[in-house]
């Protein structure tokens, strides 16, 4: 059942809360590069090392970001739920996924071409800034939980 | 009775008083046969059981290539290592060769140097292996040796104050040496254990605890100098029992800075 | 000189006892082991003594004779006389004699001590709870409590954060509460191996969707004091004010009566006067490094 | 079966590491060789540079067991170089101090080192197990030795009080005199070691010692005296350099000295005794006519007897000075004016035997040079002799037998090796 | 404004009954002053006060006049104190010295109780033999009072109740002494704290010494200090005592050697916990903790549990301990306060400003003996100068503090 399901529609595209106020032109410009798919659980829906192509948003379900290294078990470092993004690789050079991310219950996810998002943030400045104003604080966030956990805020 | 604990107490370099401070125990000395095996204990009793050992008690500094390897193997038997006293912890007053010439020194004393096997330095314990507990003082205070092993037997926390002699004095009401006659004293920045009796003898401490916890000595070796030590005065009075302490040494090597 | 005084003199009676210092005898009824360094232990009094009454997140003064007294907050539940129950994470020497004591061993404890949660403050309002680590133990009586009168407020949601799943407390208890549909138990860990199907990330990371009015909410904090400053300043975020929140603080205890000076947090004695204190007004010490 | 080579590690009981190698040739003791391990700690080169007020402190840290001594012969030796007299009250106090040192170091190796060689223990911790009370009155003898150092010095070890001129603080009257019952009591315990000691079994040895001691006109020396000899020296104590010179051998780490142009000698409670029993005070006389002990004691062994008489003059001794005792007006007296550059020197009697220092100091009142002879160092060649009288007495033995004897033979001189040395590792060898 | 109010002239101090009235005022001659010293031990008080013992006056036995300081005086300044002999034979010319009376309420080591395991699951808890004998404290100054007081609130005002400081408070009878100088140290008069000593005294003694006379004002504090008296060669003050008294007194307060502004001092404090000050003073200070264990008011302490080698005993002792210590504030994650200037900014804003929320006072009292005892001479009024230097003016719609 992994794979693309029902399409989105141009509505869906635009109540999303994390695209929510972005210009009609430009969403319309994304919606032929956006579509819906859906993952069993257990599903490794990125690979750490692969190219970057897609941004995803999550409708339902959950999903794990994990650092995996040879010789040492997979590490779990976040979790994401409906209303959450996640993938941002796309933006950066070299657009290579630094974590995998997997599934953990049956997911649906709104998947946004990379490539063809970028061109769309490029073409509008303005749009491009309020994107980019609503991924940088998630990311911020991450950034800070990420150095609590690594300060390890519960050790003895 | 269970099994008792096993003590060994070892010598490196060192005059022995630390291990004396244990047989110095005279109204303790029976009791703590009673908790303890004294499994190794070479200069009271000729009865040397072989390790493992509970605890380890261990005196004097490392000064030969032999005792480099001997605490090697003390360590490797020892569940606990507990250093005492100046030697151990801060290599002690032989420790002064490691500001001079070795060869000079053996030349000095010996009229065949070729004799005399030696290192270049004196080194703490804990330059060698890793330590448990590190018990200060030339010599260590009794009362205090008695409370590690104590608390090692009964695996607490012993009680020893890692603060100043200065709160010894206070406790003790000694009228401070400094304040009230301009004696030169290094009670502010040396660890308590002594129960001061340097000042409640009218005499500045000299440091025989090593550095306490906090140690501002670049405060205290200005007001040293403001009661009239000159810096090669400055230097000698934290270059004696603990020299090679880090906190010690790096006031000693700033007094030689000042001194030009 | 022990001769009484032929006019002035002592008039005052000598105190028969040791003071306020003075524990009383208990021993080890029951012992889980909750996590691989934290235990939960079941205390009881000797024959014929009492259990005084406690508050949630009130603490008592504990030691295995001879090996070191600690403070630990009371994690057992409140509308049970007869016992003291405390969760201990084996850290230092005195926790570690603690937690390493088997029932039937005897256990010096005094207590109970210091101000406790506000719960009458939750009483027709929202209550968010954030716990960290081993300070859910403190958070467990408020909890207990609450759910006994569940129908004295509204929503409940609890957010419980640790570093690992293999460190989180009171698991039994944990799946229960979790099944509770009149609450909201989120359980986050700061990192998981690929067996756990739960959360990941700090408690900070789950307070977006927590359900509460802001407007009619408190709060009730407990854990590492930084989680405690960011979970604080995230519910303030959310337009919980700050006469809203209560954290629980932690300084050295001794004498767990107000006389010995150490548990000093600025104007504050947190033996006497905490270790639960208004966000209001400890905010801006929280920021001060060293205090 | 008569060549024969026996190593054996340590010799316990003694206070620090040395080690001895034994070569045994057609039954004879061919090589006899007290090693001293301990790790050389060059006090006499880094006192250089130091002031002359530190010389008392640091000297006190080449032996634990016996720091008095070090401090009174810095301080003697650098009052010589200075002008200084130390006389009333201050000497008193220093004789009282040194008094605590003799009772508590004596105590110290007569029950919990020395003895269990002749109960047959291996240390007096498994000898307390049956003669309890025995080990208790050791200990409490030596607790009252401790007690004078504490009170008078600050504490047992490395006291602290000892300043060149006097002390840092001398106490009021009331305060000495707490000590006085402890020290009765240690008067009486020290009697009953007397008796003890004279009443356990001896091996029947003499040897033909050189003595040397220090001797007083008045009094039992501790700190001043003339160095006189069994051998009919006598000669001013700061000249002890003419009489005595240090050698190195190749297999020690302690300086041996002998008699310049003669041979070994013995110092320590054998010697003093021997040269100066008329002095003894009265009750310590008494005991001492009551047990019928000879004025020369020869026999090694019974060291442990003459140890136990000068615990008990010493006891005797501080009862004395405490009760005579006026506080002098100030703690030290002080050079007068200027430093000069001298030198000094000065021999006192360590528990362990004559202990010599001496020094060089420049007018900045730094030292420029220093000497030390330490008790055991003198003696080193002798128990040599001892040993190879032994070994030569009975080689038939077997290495443990032979082992144990020269373990004890050793420990008769008390030897206080972390002076001079460490463990004593026997090494018998039988070519 | 003097202490010496309502002067009472009049009755001769009754002998056999109460004694002289509660606020009445006596002379008493210096000759006659042994004849105090006996009415007190034989009201069955072990008298501690002034004694002159390695270059300086603190607190001991006094078995008679010739142990109290006579002739004696001090000078002072920050980090120095050298005994001086003074012109006349006065045995109180001079001004506190190291010591404080708080030794002897809450002694710097204490055994508190034993436990002893009595079986496996119980032990039973022993306190010591009672060893404190009633005490009568010579020669208390007024900021001495004032700490007195403070320390009576820490220890025995509040919901815990120290027994044994509880015990010795009530077993003391307090003879004050009006100061009649200051020292180079002293600054009660900023504090409100002196020098007239105005209550908590059972007796209080003015040391008049003017033109060849050598007399003590009595003033009569309590039913306890008036009892005492009884059999003491006393007689009436005339108003011109009184006021020979009051001059003293108003000498002294002229003769402050320092001054502590203490305006607003606890939200200036405790609105610059950030102040670049804390840094510079933690430069100097030693983290010795001599300030705070000659401060007669610092109460912090440690318990220390100290079993027997067998464990079956274990003594719970108390002992004098300092907010300069690094241990004092240590979790197992490490000290809370590890700077020196972190632990100088606890003490401070402790003693003068969180003192207040705690227990309602400030925790000083002037005496100047944290200036005098400190080897480096780190002096708090200057500190509290600097602070007060360094703090931001708020300025129009300027809020909290830096």
């Amino acid at each position: 059942m992994n794979g693309p399901v029902r399409p989105i529609t141009s509505a869906e595209l635009e109540a999303h809360a994390f695209l929510h106020g972005l210009s009609a032109r430009f969403l319309a410009e994304l919606l032929p590069h956006t579509e819906r798919r859906e993952f069993a659980a257990g599903h490794t829906v990125a690979r750490e090392g692969d190219p970057a192509r897609e941004f995803f948003l999550i409708e339902v379900g959950k999903v794990a970001l994990e650092i995996v290294a040879e010789g040492r078990p997979h590490l779990t470092v976040l979790t994401l739920g409906p209303g959450e993004v996640f993938g941002w690789s796309w933006l950066v050079p070299p657009h290579l996924w630094r974590v995998d991310a997997r599934t953990l219950k049956p997911s649906r996810v709104v998947v946004v071409a990379g490539p063809a998002l970028r061109d769309a943030l490029e073409a509008h400045p303005e749009d491009g800034y309020r994107f980019l104003r609503r991924l940088v604080p998630i990311l911020a966030r991450r950034l800070d939980a990420t150095r609590l956990q690594v300060f390890d805020v519960y050790r003895p | 009775m269970a099994v008792r604990p096993r003590l060994a107490v070892w010598k490196f370099a060192s005059c022995d008083g630390c291990q004396l401070s244990l047989l110095d125990c005279e109204d303790e000395l029976l009791a703590v046969a009673g908790e303890v095996e004294i499994a190794n204990f070479v200069e009271a009793s000729s009865a040397v059981a072989p390790g493992p050992y509970d605890l380890s008690l261990v005196e004097g500094s490392v000064t030969t290539p032999e005792d480099a390897r001997r605490i090697q193997e003390v360590r490797a038997q020892s569940k606990h290592l507990v250093t005492i006293g100046a030697c151990a912890t801060a290599g002690g007053i032989q420790a002064l060769r490691n500001f001079q010439d070795v060869e000079e020194f053996r030349r000095a004393v010996y009229a065949r140097p070729e004799y005399i096997a030696t290192l270049a330095t004196s080194t703490a314990i804990r330059d060698h292996v890793p330590v448990d507990f590190e018990l200060r003082g030339c010599p260590i205070n009794k009362a205090q040796v008695l409370e590690v092993i104590a608390a090692f037997l009964h695996r607490r926390r012993p009680t020893v104050a890692t603060g100043s002699v200065c709160a010894e004095c206070k406790r003790r009401g000694v009228v401070c040496v400094v304040v009230a006659q301009g004696t030169p004293c290094l009670g502010p920045v040396t660890q308590a254990g002594c129960g001061a009796i340097c000042p409640a003898y009218r005499r500045g401490c000299y440091g025989c605890f090593g550095p306490q916890d906090s140690p501002n000595t670049p405060a205290w070796s200005s007001r040293l100098g403001e009661l009239g030590l000159a810096p090669g005065a400055i230097l000698r009075i934290y270059r004696t029992f603990n020299a090679a302490a880090p906190a010690f040494r790096a006031a000693g090597d700033a007094a030689v800075q000042e001194g030009g | 000189m022990s001769t009484a005084p032929e006019i002035a003199g002592p008039v005052a009676p000598v105190p028969s006892h040791g003071g306020p210092l003075e524990p009383a005898p208990f021993t080890v009824r029951a012992r889980a082991q909750e996590t691989r360094d934290t235990v939960s232990l079941v205390l009881a009094p000797a024959p014929g003594s009492e259990v005084p009454a406690f508050r949630p997140g009130q603490f008592n003064m504990l030691s295995v004779p001879g090996r070191g007294e600690v403070a630990i907050s009371i994690s057992g539940d409140p509308g049970r006389a007869g016992e003291w129950v405390h969760t201990v994470r084996a850290l230092g020497l005195a926790t570690q004699a603690l937690a390493g004591s088997m029932p039937g061993t005897l256990i010096a404890a005094r207590g109970p001590y210091g101000q406790g949660w506000p719960v009458d403050r939750a009483w027709g309002k929202d209550v968010v709870i954030v716990a960290g680590g081993v300070g859910l133990a403190p958070v467990r009586p408020l909890l207990l409590e609450l759910l006994r009168h569940r129908a004295r407020f509204g929503r409940l949601e609890v957010i419980y954060g640790a570093r690992t799943p293999d460190d989180l407390l009171y698991a039994p208890e944990l799946a229960a509460w979790r099944g509770r549909t009149d609450a909201r138990f989120q359980v986050t860990v700061d990192a998981a191996g690929r067996d756990w199907y739960g959360d990941v990330g700090l408690v900070t990371q789950r307070l977006p969707d927590a359900r509460f009015d802001p407007a009619s909410a408190v709060a009730f904090l407990c854990g590492p004091e930084i989680m405690m400053r960011l979970t604080a300043e995230t519910l303030e975020g959310r337009g919980l004010p700050r006469e809203g929140i209560w954290v629980s603080l932690e300084r050295t205890m001794q004498c767990g009566v107000g006389l010995c000076g150490h548990c000093q947090f600025g104007p504050y004695l947190l033996c006497r006067d905490g270790p639960v204190l208004p966000y209001r007004d400890v905010a801006r010490l929280l920021r001060i490094r060293g205090l | 079966m008569t060549d024969r080579t026996i190593a054996v590690d340590y010799l316990a009981r003694v206070e620090g590491e040395g080690s001895l190698r034994l070569r045994l040739e057609g039954g004879k003791a061919k090589e006899v060789e007290l090693r001293i391990f301990e790790p050389p700690r060059f006090f006499e080169a880094l006192l250089r540079g130091r002031s002359y007020l530190e010389a008392p402190d640091i000297t006190a840290r080449i032996c634990g067991i016996c720091p008095v001594a070090y401090q009174m012969s810095a301080c003697h030796a650098l009052e010589r170089a200075l002008g200084l007299r130390v006389v009333g009250p201050l000497r008193d106090l220093r004789r009282l101090l040194y008094c605590g040192e003799w009772i508590e170091s004596h105590a110290l190796h007569i029950y919990l080192l020395h003895a269990p060689d002749f109960l047959g223990y291996p240390d007096a911790i498994r000898m307390a197990k049956d003669h309890r009370a025995t080990v208790e009155t050791g200990l409490a003898l030596k607790q009252a030795g401790n007690a004078i150092l504490e009170l008078l010095g600050g504490r047992e070890i490395h006291p602290i009080n000892v300043r060149v001129g006097g002390f840092y603080r001398v106490p009021p009257r009331e305060e000495l005199e707490t000590l006085l019952p402890t020290l009765e009591a240690a008067l009486g315990a020290a009697e009953r070691t007397v008796r003890f000691a004279s009443g356990l079994p001896f091996p029947r040895v003499e040897e033909a010692y050189e003595f040397v001691a220090l001797r007083h006109p008045e009094e039992y020396p501790m700190n001043e005296g003339e160095l006189v000899s069994s051998e009919g020296l006598v000669l001013p104590q700061e000249r002890f350099e003419e009489a005595f010179e240090e050698v190195q051998v190749p297999y020690s780490h302690a300086l041996q000295a002998r008699r310049r142009g003669g041979g070994a000698y013995l110092v320590g409670p054998l010697a003093r005794f021997a040269l100066n029993h008329d002095r003894l005070p009265p009750k310590t006389r008494r005991v001492v006519e009551e047990i019928g002990l000879e004025p020369v004691v020869r026999n090694p062994y019974r060291s442990i007897v003459v140890r136990a008489v000068e615990v008990m003059l010493a006891c005797e001794e501080a009862i004395r000075l405490i009760r005579g005792y006026a506080p002098p007006e100030r703690p030290h007296v002080d050079p007068p004016g200027e430093l000069a550059g001298a030198s000094g020197a000065a021999v006192t009697e360590a528990p362990r035997g004559i202990l010599f220092h001496r020094y060089e100091i420049g007018n900045d009142g730094l030292i420029r040079a220093a000497r030390i002879v330490p008790p055991t160092s003198q003696n080193q060649a002798r128990i040599e002799e001892d040993l190879r009288h032994l070994v030569d007495a009975r080689p038939d033995r077997t290495d443990r037998e032979l082992t144990d004897a020269c373990e004890r033979a050793i420990r008769n001189h008390d030897p206080c090796i972390s002076c001079a040395t460490h463990f004593l590792r026997l090494e018998v060898e039988r070519a | 404004m003097s202490g010496l109010r309502n002067a009472h002239v009049g009755d001769p101090p009754s002998h056999g009954g109460m004694g002289p009235a509660v606020g009445s005022r006596w002379l008493l001659a210096r000759d006659e002053f042994p004849s105090l010293l006996d009415a007190l031990r034989r009201a069955g008080y072990r008298i501690v006060g002034p004694t002159v013992r390695d270059g300086a006056i603190v607190y001991g036995s006094i078995r008679s006049v010739a142990d109290l300081p006579e002739g004696w005086t001090d000078r002072q300044s920050a980090g120095a104190y050298r005994l001086e002999r003074r012109p006349d034979r006065a045995l109180f010319g001079y001004n506190v010295g190291p010591h404080s009376w708080k030794k002897y309420l809450f002694p710097p080591r204490e055994h508190l109780f034993t436990l002893r395991r009595t079986d496996a699951a119980k032990f039973e808890v022993s306190v010591p033999e009672d060893p404190d004998p009633p005490m009568a404290y010579l020669g208390v100054r007024a900021c001495e009072i004032a700490a007195l007081n403070i320390q009576d609130r820490v220890f025995v005002g509040g919901a815990a109740v120290d027994p044994g400081y509880a015990r010795r408070k009530a077993r003391r009878l307090v003879v004050a002494v009006q100061c009649g100088q200051a020292g180079g140290t002293c600054f009660c008069v900023s504090m409100g704290t002196g020098p007239a000593v105005r209550d908590g005294f059972d007796l209080s003694l003015t040391e008049l010494l003017d033109e060849g006379r050598h007399e003590f004002l009595v003033e009569i504090g309590t039913a306890d200090g008036a009892r005492v008296l009884d059999g003491v060669p006393l007689r009436p003050a005339e108003p011109s005592d009184v006021r020979a008294g009051e001059a003293r007194v108003a000498d002294a307060a002229r003769a402050m050697g320092r001054a502590m502004d203490t305006e607003g001092i606890h939200d200036l404090l405790l609105g610059n916990l950030e102040s670049p000050v804390w840094d510079d003073v933690g430069r100097r200070c030693l983290a010795c903790t001599n300030c705070t264990l000659a401060c007669p008011t610092c109460f912090c302490h440690s318990t220390e549990e100290v079993p027997d080698l067998s464990a079956e005993r274990d003594e719970r002792w108390r002992r004098w301990d300092s907010c300069f210590n690094l241990a004092f504030s240590e979790l197992h994650t490490g000290s809370v306060r590890s700077t020196t200037p972190a632990r100088y900014r606890q003490w401070l804003t402790h003693k003068l400003a969180t003192w207040f929320d705690q227990f309602g006072s400030s925790g000083c009292v002037g005496c100047g003996r944290c200036i005098t005892w400190c080897p480096v001479g780190i002096d708090l009024t200057a500190e509290v100068r600097a602070i007060r230097a360094a703090a931001p003016r708020p300025g129009p719609g300027a809020g909290g503090t830096a």
